[in-house]
């Protein structure tokens, strides 16, 4: 089980900076295919910077740490993912508290925060074809697994399985949100990209949870 | 991919360089990246600032200068600006009399600017934001995304610019690109694509003879894909959208701006100039002021893009204003 | 081939009908082809003319204007322009201080112009022509057609039109051709082709990575074909030649031209310029102008020439002055 | 044999005029491989406005139709070739005064007077690959013929076939001037568009006198 303070929130988003990387000429297709095709681009600037500056001195909380990553990605990613997923954090951060360690709870807590961030800033439905169509799932899963005393690595597991089970159930939607929007119907039949970059990033965290 | 480039991710780097070393009246700032008039702050006036993807080129920093745009944040090729970028832009261009953001309606572009607003604000700025959406391609709804915004985006700048040059207070300014972006449309189609030089692959392909209709500034997409036609049949397919979403009146004074997506060239753009206005005087509209040029692209993009502003005295007035940008440039 | 046209053969026709409709300050005539500025004949100043085939807008018809050339005859795409045309447009611009004929080094060009001047001079003008042949790609020999003219041509254009707006006489305005001509140097290079309307097919055809270096500006082929390379070592390729074709002493001022064929983004056009600017610093020169733009253009064909000027204070003082045409727009 | 009076002479440039017509994309393409492509295009522009333009009135002679043909061509071509062509014909109208009627010293004497106005013009020598390296064989065959006291027919014939071989002799030929002259070596093994332009309009001339 990894380490569940700064130290170990750390090392948790560095290895999503590689899962990005590994993962960025697909995002970049999927988002050539419905939208400008820069997502895989966009994410990896963010999360290069992310490894770049993110650092976590003895007795960072969790929260200190997220802080550093929103503000990395809201100052690096651009387009429509970075003040989203920077919201997302921040909100994710807050939700924590000032607690040198996280629990089960704590992070079921910091993914619902993190999806009101969300739509605080994209105002996206459910169904709309988004990241929220990855996130709420997964939110809703935590949420089950926290209260029925799962572990982290079990919330986290759970969250990213109903994360990519959202993300592919993206495929026959409509988009109404951001620029697959502007395909109308033509939008219909392919995985939204922000949703697929949300399923990698829990299935990373949930890896480094496990491991 | 063949692009005069060393490395994709530097491109807007290096390109804003070339920037610095061509206009010495321009400050050009890399890290972050915005571009401000030389003589900013301009005390007591309000400065107008926009932003957006690279790849549009001269939009948005070859229209910073006197009577144009205060600062311009330049985001990555075909990706909105960061709200760090916005802030340092703002805090050059800051004269005391407050800021007006303007915006093209684009999720990530409306995101992070409403982010850098709030930051803004929070320092004790009076910071306005006005987003343009005038492509007419897309249907307007409370439910998607919106209408997006193009080349209308330059008149806005132009008219706000020349406004805030002369003085004017921020709400003006800002009730001024209210009534820009109320009463101007577009619409574009392609005929080529585009390749962005990070993806190193065209954003979308077309057949021999087949054209784009309602195609945004990032190659997404349009309203449908359908044959080459004359250009007076291509003309026609742009301006009746754009005629039908706002109620003209014959006898109305009109501003035709026929734009250039980029690889368009310049015999092809005036003979769809003469065309549009030709058809737009039989259609009992006064043509009273023309723009002619490759001036919102989407880099190589093949194609072209016309707008229509319903013109006012006041807004005749604010568009002859002199302006002296890289690429708008006219009077005194 | 895709085209925003009607009928090939009336691309001409119809491009001068949108550049009437978009530019009420000039006088735009179809039979036969000409543009004057609309004030013309000016009483006492020499006429400055020029011309050459279409296709290389805003070349030279969008540099017809205050400060610059007083008539332009444009040719059918990329087909010189007949004595005919020369000899109306003469007529038109002449005020009666004698006409500067402006000619790129084409023998099309060269030709028929020379007819039009013997034609002109029949009826007592009094007449010079000036032959621009700034191109570095093409070796010159008494035994050729010698050095084409390329970007250049807008520079002499620029300096002599605003010695004549300001009085000076002919043999003045003759002599400063000559002196920008002698001083002159450019070479270009293409990643893509460009189509003639009435060709309906490509002028070459370059493989996935191929490029020409030392293209002319209708496609002609250069000097030799080789492999896309980064952004600098392109811009060394054509600066190389043209700095070895002039004595260029360390401590030169010089203008730096960065010239778009017509397809090359603009992002793309300011990295190669700022590439330039550096590489000139380098060799101890003092990059004192810059003009970056799409000027001297081959339709849509990607790529760029880069020209450079040898300046006096007197060319400083004449590319300085006030302009106003509708491609190139300064001062007062 | 056609007449060889002004109406004669008009009646043979029409039928030029076809035969450009019909040959148009050919000297595009010859044009397109060493040149600008224009060529053909050029020619046509000027010889559909030699039919719509050129009328020989009763009683008109042959030098007052060529000096038609020669302005028309002079104020439509355009290129290179507008000026050499109609240059030629001015000065072939000259070197045929006033007379009523053409005959064969007389047609000799016409060539020989185009080619000293192309080389007047164009100032290129034999071998540099241009409508010379047609003409000038033509000119010389045509004077040959005449002397030996050949027809009107025959000198054209004669003239006809020189100038075929002589611009069939341009293809291995390095330009020297021109806009082929810019490709260097690259010029040789192809067929030059002006010298097979000059021998289309003498065979068609040489067909017109045949019949
Ligand atoms: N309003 C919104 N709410 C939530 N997510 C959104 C919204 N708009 C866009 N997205 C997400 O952002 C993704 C695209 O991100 P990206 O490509 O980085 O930005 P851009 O669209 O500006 O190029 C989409 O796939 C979608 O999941
Ligand atoms: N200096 C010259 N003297 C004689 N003929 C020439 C000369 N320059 C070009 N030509 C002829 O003109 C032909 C090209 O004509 P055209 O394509 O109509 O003009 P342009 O080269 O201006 O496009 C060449 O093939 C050549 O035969
Ligand atoms: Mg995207
Ligand atoms: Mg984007
Ligand atoms: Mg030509
Ligand atoms: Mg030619």
């Amino acid at each position: 089980m990894m380490n569940c303070d700064g130290a170990g929130t750390a090392a948790a988003w560095l290895r999503v900076a590689g899962v990005v990387r590994e993962h960025c000429d697909e995002l970049v297709r999927l988002d050539r295919a419905i939208g400008d095709g820069d997502h895989g681009e966009n994410l990896r600037r963010g999360f290069d910077a992310v490894v770049d500056r993110v650092t976590s001195a003895e007795g960072d909380t969790p929260r200190a740490v997220l802080r550093q990553v929103a503000a990395t990605l809201i100052s690096t990613v651009g387009g429509a993912a970075g003040p989203l997923y920077g919201t997302a954090l921040l909100r994710a951060g807050n939700a924590i508290g000032d607690r040198p360690d996280l629990d089960a709870t704590a992070v079921a807590a910091a993914l619902e925060a993190a999806l009101e961030g969300v739509v605080a800033r994209g105002r996206a439905e459910p169904g709309d074809k988004t990241m929220v169509d990855a996130l709420r799932p997964a939110v809703l899963a935590a949420a089950a697994a926290a209260e029925r005393g799962a572990t982290i690595a079990e919330v986290l597991a759970e969250a990213s399985a109903a994360a990519d089970a959202g993300a592919q159930a993206t495929v026959p939607l409509v988009a109404r949100k951001g620029r697959a929007s502007y395909l109308g119907e033509r939008s219909a039949g392919h995985l939204d990209p922000g949703a697929r970059s949300t399923a990698l990033i829990l299935a990373s965290l949930a890896g480094s949870a496990a491991s | 991919m063949k692009k005069i480039i060393n490395d994709p991710a530097a491109v807007v780097t290096e390109a804003l360089h070339g920037m610095a070393a061509a206009h010495p009246d321009l400050r050009v700032h890399t890290d972050p990246a915005f571009v401000v008039r030389a003589d900013a702050p301009v005390r007591g006036r309000v400065a107008v600032i926009s932003g957006g993807g690279s790849g549009h080129e001269p939009l948005h920093c070859g229209f910073v200068g006197p009577g144009m745009l205060t600062a311009a944040c330049p985001g990555p090729v075909f990706t909105s600006p960061t709200p760090d970028q916005i802030q340092a832009a703002v805090a050059a261009a800051d004269g005391g009399a407050g800021v007006l953001l303007l915006v093209k309606n684009y999720t990530g572009d409306v995101l992070n600017f409403e982010t850098a607003a709030e930051l803004i604000e929070a320092d004790g700025v009076d910071v306005r934001t006005v987003i343009v959406d005038d492509d007419v391609a897309v249907r307007d709804s409370l439910f998607t995304a919106g209408r997006r915004g193009v080349a209308g985006t330059l008149l806005v700048e132009k008219i706000v610019g020349a406004a805030a040059e002369a003085g004017a207070d921020l709400d003006t300014c800002e009730r001024l690109a209210r009534t820009v972006v109320t009463n101007v449309r577009s619409m574009g189609l392609a005929l080529a694509p585009c390749t962005v030089p990070h993806a190193g692959e065209p954003s979308f392909v077309l057949g021999e003879d087949e054209i784009e209709i309602g195609i945004g500034i990032h190659g997404e997409p349009g309203r449908e894909r359908t044959r080459l036609a004359p250009a007076r049949d291509l003309v026609r397919m742009l301006l009746q959208p754009v005629l039908d979403d706002l109620e003209w009146q014959p006898g109305d004074r009109v501003l035709l701006f026929s734009n250039s997506m980029g690889g368009t060239p310049l015999v092809e753009l005036y003979l769809a100039h003469g065309s549009a206005t030709a058809l737009l005087i039989e259609r009992g509209l006064l043509v009273e002021r023309s723009l002619v040029g490759p001036y919102v692209t989407s880099l190589e993009m093949q194609g072209i893009s016309l707008t229509l502003l319903r013109l006012t005295d006041e807004l005749i007035e604010w568009w002859d204003a002199p302006v002296s940008t890289p690429a708008l440039r006219w009077g005194r």
